[in-house]
């Protein structure tokens, strides 16, 4: 029980380097463990969520090596990882949906290709390592390391298919590489003026610090590589690429999941390491949040109106995910309670919804080889369910009341109102009304179908290749109805989500007028 | 105004909910599926009159809050106001069920199981609207129910239909966010408080008579503006009326009961609802909103009348006088007056009857002769003497002839106005019912006078042409005695009292 | 920029610059494996910074060096070199090795595929596809 | 085919996006500089990094950990996590290559240029035969030296796989001395599986994860004990290494079947 923190990153770790291993025994055992390994994962996540909120200040932590601070007169010597509200529920549903992509893509891949399969399943469990990492690490240059073996997982596991999905992958390899390196400058002056890496000690040295320039340069710096990581409008264009030419079984995860991650290490860079009150990075960290919320405002609305541009339904679904992560990015922005309760609301809702939406047009792919719009005609029909998981996702996305995505809106907009920024409620209605004309228009294709302008009866839509009459595995359809269980439950049990777990997110700062 | 702990509004809103997995359960067994419709009907109507019955004595039902969102609960109470139009929605789905059974089934449409199901989460999603306690429960189930109708709007699945319902979307969605970001505004000026109280919430009447505003006017006025968007698009005043006339491809019990009665009157009594109960007539008077709603009102009237003039198709013209007619209860909540609030709200009643008889002779004459093109309906009236016979009744009933409940509202309406010394709106009452007989007379004149071929009865199956019977028996009783069934008139009164006398 | 406020800062410079370099060759050159060299460049300038922040005057490599009989020697700090960048500077070269050998990977599947590395090249073939 | 490349300066891009990013770097390279003053002065011995967690790295650092090499000290001990996220770094990249590239056949140079002796020729044989055990045994130095002189299991892993490079240039993958990529994959995991298990095995003896003075090894002192786990971890750093490098120049140098 005291090394569950632990157990996160070593259970999936073990596992990754022993399962290319296995696979050349047989792919079969190869998978078997990872999925084990994801299970026994999930449930050290959540062990020590749950040990985590009973603990006094709500944060366990846990230093490797055993180089405690405290043991060490209080230098932090070594790496430390934090398990509080937030981490403990990201690192919960990053493992999660880790196991659902691994069921889900189990019966895409032949195994006949032994050492393919094995190499997969390695790279998605290293992956899942460092996507937890990045959620739980309490040590900026450990968060690098981590950020490196997510960027490289999702490199090569971009690049299996095809020449498009290759030349994608190398855009998306310079680009990450810019992202990582302006991390790297930043932190470096962060660490030229504190000497710490580790970010509890960081915040309480940084509020000392006086050159505001420097701070301000390095914040600069940090933010740039995080909003490319998580693909914010005008830093953007790597993401539709990967997303449309990627194999369609490990794309779910990573729209699901990496954004998020990344959304939380931007709130913990502002809200846990510099708002610290009345010390220059307070000061300097509030300007540079002005100039990110203004961005993720626009990226709200630009994200949705290329998203009404595109033909392809993945390269939609990518802009989408640009429009929603902003929405995101502008709770943390906003700041006041609130909103960041909404922002983290539509987090939880956007990594379900999304990950559903991008497995349900998985699953239209491998039954119909649809892939744009006009291809997908009364799909809904003949395909039931993945119809109906396809809508429900979308509406949850679009904001309508009964599900997760309005309560987040309503969040996000009466954080907004109590800031007095116009501007910003502006941003969000018309984005939610963008985000609704898009969706709209794939729904009724869905189910009512195209016309050729004639009025008659809906044409035969062609689809590339004949509807496979088999319907589709089991262990396909499984993993999108449970997401979309979530993506309901988030809608309807919010008040016990907020209530439960997200009140005790909120930073120091920032008080609940409950 | 003593309150009732009970949890029978929950109740009324969720039996319908209940019966969809059953409809979709039951699937192409008609009979059962049927079954099912008229069983949940029966009991949600049950259920709303016993909770009428306390109301009428004067007290609340109120169901126990469930917490929805930090702050604010999902509160379901039934004050006199919210039964009445639960009262209309719950009786009118019993006659909407017979006839869509027959109309249905006579026309040979297909996926019926959808059909209905949508149907009945649009009914429930109407309750909702009618018992919330609060905006944001009043626009959760606002947004359901523009979901809910989507799928009923495009049922023929046929081009028309779809860029109907195309623009059914974008106005209402439109609708929705403006209305979600003025709820959220006024969640910020009135502090925390959202639920609807009698005389209204957001302003405080100072001993001396004047306001104390939470914020500068400016911001209240767009508000309101924003409010007035919301509700404005369902309840289809004139600029934003535009989704309702080409919403008439969906089949006619769809456009009878949701289109005449349901979805648009939601819209009106949002209206009614904001007016009374969020700003409060006093605030509107003190800023000047009241002409500024009754300037609209007024336009759409007249407008919305010249326009059903000119519509060659009776469906288009009934849906341009649902149009005018709906800006009666807008007008009488801009008056703000008592006797122009109970005008009003009965208006809600009077209207949904009449109307609702209208859409159904409508519907017989399709499933007859399959037109709605109003010159060939010459000579019908000696075919189908007892659709037209209820046909004419609906006719007078809106043109405001006594004897049939439209006299009523349109009377209290203009006493209301002559109170609140707002005399031209007499005028433009009068010249509204002078153009509704302008535009449902001829069509009356021509069905009965013009062919001389002997009356024969050529009407369709029987659950065709015996709901417009019983809706225009109604509305003659209602006339006659307006406390007739549960006493409309009587909770009209208790709800304008409250809000003119703000809860006293 | 008086004279002593530049000496110690000549090193900073010198990052700035080649980080430049390697974004500008990044976005100018329109050859893949140009693109590449250059975020080479980009992050041989970072390991420059760490390792100019960890310099000392005059200090000895981290490594303890024997006394006479063959016990290390215990050292004053501003003796020795700072280790920690350099520590994690062995990460991040570790790093750029990988994303280099990932990147060239892909080149190479480029190349087969489409014959040439130039953008030009490239594009004109998969518009005809 | 040889094309002709563009010249440095990029002219294949539009002058517009080039001068666009020229004053948009020079901005950001000005932006630099301005914040650079900030910065401690190169070389100054009592900055900020310098006097905070450092000094203790280097005071306490042969005390704690027995290693008087201080960097490989921070790097296996200290940090010993940071380095563990390393090598899964490098282990990836080895998988991605595997993926990308797996299929390709490797190159035998000797059947292909039926060549008399089995190194190409007799210089090249000869250079092959002496220099590959030199290197070997200069690696392993460098491995198991890396306490107390600049080295550790990076550097070692690199010479190995240098060796193995040698020979694949030289000979292409000869049969007496194979090293496959299936065996490369197998030495990559193993090394890897050492070092999780290093971290992991701690644990079962109450101490936390990556503690090597949990190690159940016969050693009392615990600078000492904590030595060995360093060292063990080393040698699985150099083995993945050697086994990726040895991946990636191999799926590189692959033909097109």
């Amino acid at each position: 029980m005291r090394h569950l923190p632990a157990l996160i990153i070593a259970i999936p770790l073990a596992s990754a380097w022993i399962v290319p291993l296995t696979s050349l025994v047989s792919a079969w055992l190869a998978r078997l463990i990872s999925i084990t390994a994801l299970m026994f994962t999930t449930l050290a996540c959540y062990g020590s969520l749950k040990h985590a909120m009973t603990l006094p200040g709500m944060r366990w932590s846990y230093t490797f090596g055993g180089w405690e601070a405290s043991s060490h007169g209080g230098i932090p010597i070594g790496i430390e990882h934090v398990i509080d509200p937030v981490s403990g529920a990201l690192a919960t549903l990053v493992a999660a949906l880790a196991l659902l992509t691994v069921l889900y893509s189990g019966p895409q891949i032949p195994l006949r290709r032994q050492v393919r399969s094995g190499v997969y399943h390695g790279l998605l469990l290293t992956l899942t390592t460092g996507l937890l990492g990045m959620t739980i690490t309490g040590d900026l240059f450990n968060l690098y390391v981590f950020l490196e073996i997510t960027a490289l997982s999702a490199y090569a596991l971009l690049a299996k298919t095809g020449n498009r999905a290759t030349l994608a992958s190398l855009r998306y390899i310079l680009v990450g590489t810019v992202a990582a390196t302006f991390y790297l400058i930043g932190l470096g002056h962060l660490y030229a003026v504190t000497g710490t890496l580790n970010m509890a000690d960081l915040s309480v040295r940084l509020s000392q610090v006086q050159d505001s320039r420097l701070i301000g340069f390095a914040l600069i710096l940090i933010t740039l590589a995080l909003l490319t990581k998580m693909a914010v409008f005008p830093f953007h264009s790597w993401q539709s690429d990967v997303y449309t030419y990627a194999p369609p079984m490990v794309i779910p995860f990573i729209a699901g999941t990496m954004s998020k991650v990344v959304a939380y290490t931007l709130f913990r860079l502002f809200y846990t390491i510099c708002f610290v009150d009345g010390s220059v990075a307070h000061h300097v960290a509030r300007q540079v949040l002005d100039v990110v919320g203004v961005v993720a405002a626009i990226s709200l609305v630009a994200g949705s109106v290329l998203a009404i541009a595109q033909k392809d339904v993945r390269r939609m679904l990518a802009y989408s995910s640009t429009s929603q992560i902003s929405a995101v990015a502008l709770g943390l922005a906003i700041g006041n309670a609130s909103a960041l309760i909404g922002a983290f609301t539509l987090a939880a809702n956007h990594a379900f919804a999304k990950a559903c939406l991008f497995v349900a047009v998985g699953n239209f792919h491998h039954r119909s080889g649809a892939q744009n719009i006009e291809y997908l005609d009364r799909l809904g029909i003949r395909m039931p369910l993945t119809g109906i998981a396809f809508t429900i996702a979308a509406l949850s996305i679009m904001g309508l009341p009964p599900t997760g995505g309005f309560f987040g809106k309503w969040y996000l907009l009466s954080g907004a109102v109590e800031k007095r920024a116009w501007g910003y409620v502006l941003a969000i209605v018309v984005g939610s009304l963008l985000s609704a004309v898009y969706f709209a228009r794939v729904i009724e294709r869905l189910y009512v179908g195209s016309f050729d302008g004639t009025g008659h009866s809906p044409s035969r839509g062609g689809t590339p290749r004949k509807f496979s009459k088999e319907n589709l595995p089991f262990l396909m359809v499984a993993p999108m109805a449970i997401l979309v269980i979530f993506t309901i439950l988030v809608g309807f049990y919010n008040y016990d989500l907020v209530s439960g777990l997200l009140q005790y997110m909120l930073p120091a700062g920032v008080e609940w007028k409950s | 105004m003593e309150i009732l702990m009970d949890d029978r509004p929950l109740y009324a809103v969720l039996v319908s909910l209940l019966a969809v997995p059953m409809i979709v359960w039951s699937g192409d067994r008609e009979n059962l599926r049927e079954v099912w419709t008229f069983a949940a009907a029966i009991f949600k109507l049950a259920l709303v009159l016993s909770i009428a019955a306390v109301v009428s004595k004067g007290s609340l039902v109120v169901a126990h809050p469930i917490p929805l969102v930090h702050g604010f609960k999902l509160e379901l109470v039934a004050d006199p106001l919210g039964v009445i139009f639960a009262l209309l929605a719950s009786s009118l789905w019993i006659v909407t069920s017979i006839y869509s059974v027959g109309y249905m089934r006579a026309g040979k449409y297909q996926h019926q199981t959808g059909y209905f199901a949508f149907f009945a989460i649009c009914l429930s999603a109407t309750l909702g609207i009618a018992f919330a306690g609060n905006l944001i429960t009043f626009f959760i189930f606002y947004e359901i129910l523009t979901v809910a109708t989507y799928p009923l709007v495009i049922h023929n699945r046929d081009q028309e239909s779809v860029l109907g319902g195309r623009k059914y979307l974008i106005y209402t969605f439109i609708a929705g966010q403006c209305f979600l970001a003025a709820i959220v505004a006024t969640g910020y000026l009135a502090d925390g408080n959202l639920s609807f109280s009698p005389g209204g919430i957001l302003a405080t009447r100072l001993p001396g008579g004047e306001y104390m505003l939470p914020g500068n006017p400016t911001i209240l006025r767009l508000v309101f503006v924003l409010f007035m968007i919301g509700v404005g698009v369902k309840a289809a005043i004139m600029p934003l009326h535009g989704w309702l006339p080409s919403a008439m491809v969906a089949p006619t019990p769809v456009s009878s009961l949701l289109h005449a009665v349901a979805v648009v009157k939601a819209g009106a009594f949002g209206c009614l609802r904001i007016v009374g109960f969020i700003y409060g007539v006093g605030l509107m008077e003190e800023l000047g909103l009241n002409d500024f709603l009754a300037a609209f009102a007024v336009v759409t009237i007249i407008v919305g009348s010249l326009r059903a003039l000119g519509s060659q198709n009776l469906k288009q013209r009934l849906a341009f006088s649902t149009v005018s007619q709906l800006s009666y209860i807008v007008l009488g909540a801009a008056i703000g007056s008592k006797d122009a609030l109970i005008g009003a709200i009965f208006h809600v009643v009077a209207h949904g009857f009449m109307k609702i008889t209208l859409f159904f002779c409508a519907g017989s004459i399709y499933t007859r002769y399959h037109t709605y093109h109003i010159p060939r309906l010459r000579g019908m009236g000696r075919k189908m003497p007892v659709t037209f016979a209820a046909f004419t009744i609906g006719a007078c009933g809106i043109a405001g002839m006594p004897l049939v409940a439209g006299f009523l509202s349109k009377w209290n309406l203009a006493l209301g106005a002559i109170h609140a010394d707002r005399t031209i709106l007499v005028a433009a009452l009068v010249l509204s019912s002078l153009l509704n007989v302008a535009y449902f007379f001829p069509i009356i004149r021509d069905a009965f006078l013009e062919s001389d071929d002997p009356v024969s009865f050529e009407e369709c199956w029987w659950p065709v042409w015996i709901p417009p019977v019983i809706t225009a028996c109604c509305a003659v009783i209602l006339g006659l005695n307006p406390n007739a069934f549960v006493g409309f008139f009587n909770l009209a009164e208790l709800a304008a009292h409250g809000i003119v006398f703000g809860g006293g | 920029m008086t004279i002593n406020m530049v000496y110690g800062h000549l090193e900073y410079y010198l990052v700035a610059i080649l980080l430049v370099m390697g974004l500008y060759g990044m976005i100018a050159s329109t050859n893949l494996m140009r693109k590449v060299m250059a975020m080479n460049i980009m992050q041989v300038a970072v390991i420059v910074f760490f390792i100019s922040l960890a310099s000392k005057q005059g200090a000895m490599a981290p490594v303890l060096p024997l006394d006479e009989n063959h016990h290390v020697k215990s050292v004053l700090a501003h003796e020795v070199v700072n280790p920690l960048p350099h520590a994690l500077m062995l990460t991040a070269i570790v790093v750029s090795v990988a994303t280099t050998g990932l990147a060239l990977a892909l080149l190479i599947r480029i190349n087969r595929h489409f014959g040439s590395l130039e953008e030009s090249v490239i594009l004109e073939k998969m518009v005809k596809e | 085919m040889t094309e002709r490349i563009p010249g440095v300066l990029g002219e294949g891009v539009s002058t517009r996006t080039r001068w666009a990013s020229l004053v948009l770097l020079g901005l950001f390279g000005a932006l630099m500089i301005a914040a650079s003053p900030g910065l401690p002065r190169v070389g100054d011995a009592n900055s900020v990094p310098a006097n905070h967690v450092a000094d203790y790295y280097i005071e306490k650092g042969y005390e704690q950990t027995g290693v008087p090499n201080i960097v490989t000290a921070v790097l296996a001990d200290y940090r010993g996590y940071d380095t563990m996220g390393e090598t899964t770094v490098i282990f990836v990249a080895g998988l991605s290559c595997l993926l990308i590239l797996g299929t390709q056949r490797t190159l035998r140079r000797v059947e292909e240029l039926d060549l008399d002796s089995p190194f190409g020729s007799v210089v090249l044989d000869l250079g092959c035969r002496l220099l590959v055990p030199f290197i070997l045994l200069f690696a392993l130095y460098v491995v198991f030296h890396g306490h107390s002189s600049p080295g550790g299991g990076f550097q070692g892993g690199t010479f190995l796989a240098a060796a193995a490079i040698l020979i694949r240039l030289v000979r292409g993958k000869g049969e007496s001395w194979g090293f496959s990529r299936r065996q490369a994959l197998i030495v990559a995991s193993i090394g890897g599986s050492l070092y999780v298990w290093i971290g992991i095995i701690p644990m079962f003896y109450g101490k936390q994860f990556l503690d090597y003075s949990g190690l159940p090894l016969a050693v009392t002192d615990i600078p000492h004990l904590r030595a060995y786990g360093t060292l063990g971890i080393e040698l699985g750093v150099a083995l993945t290494v050697m086994g990726v490098l040895i991946i990636i120049f191999d799926c590189l140098l692959g033909k097109e079947e």
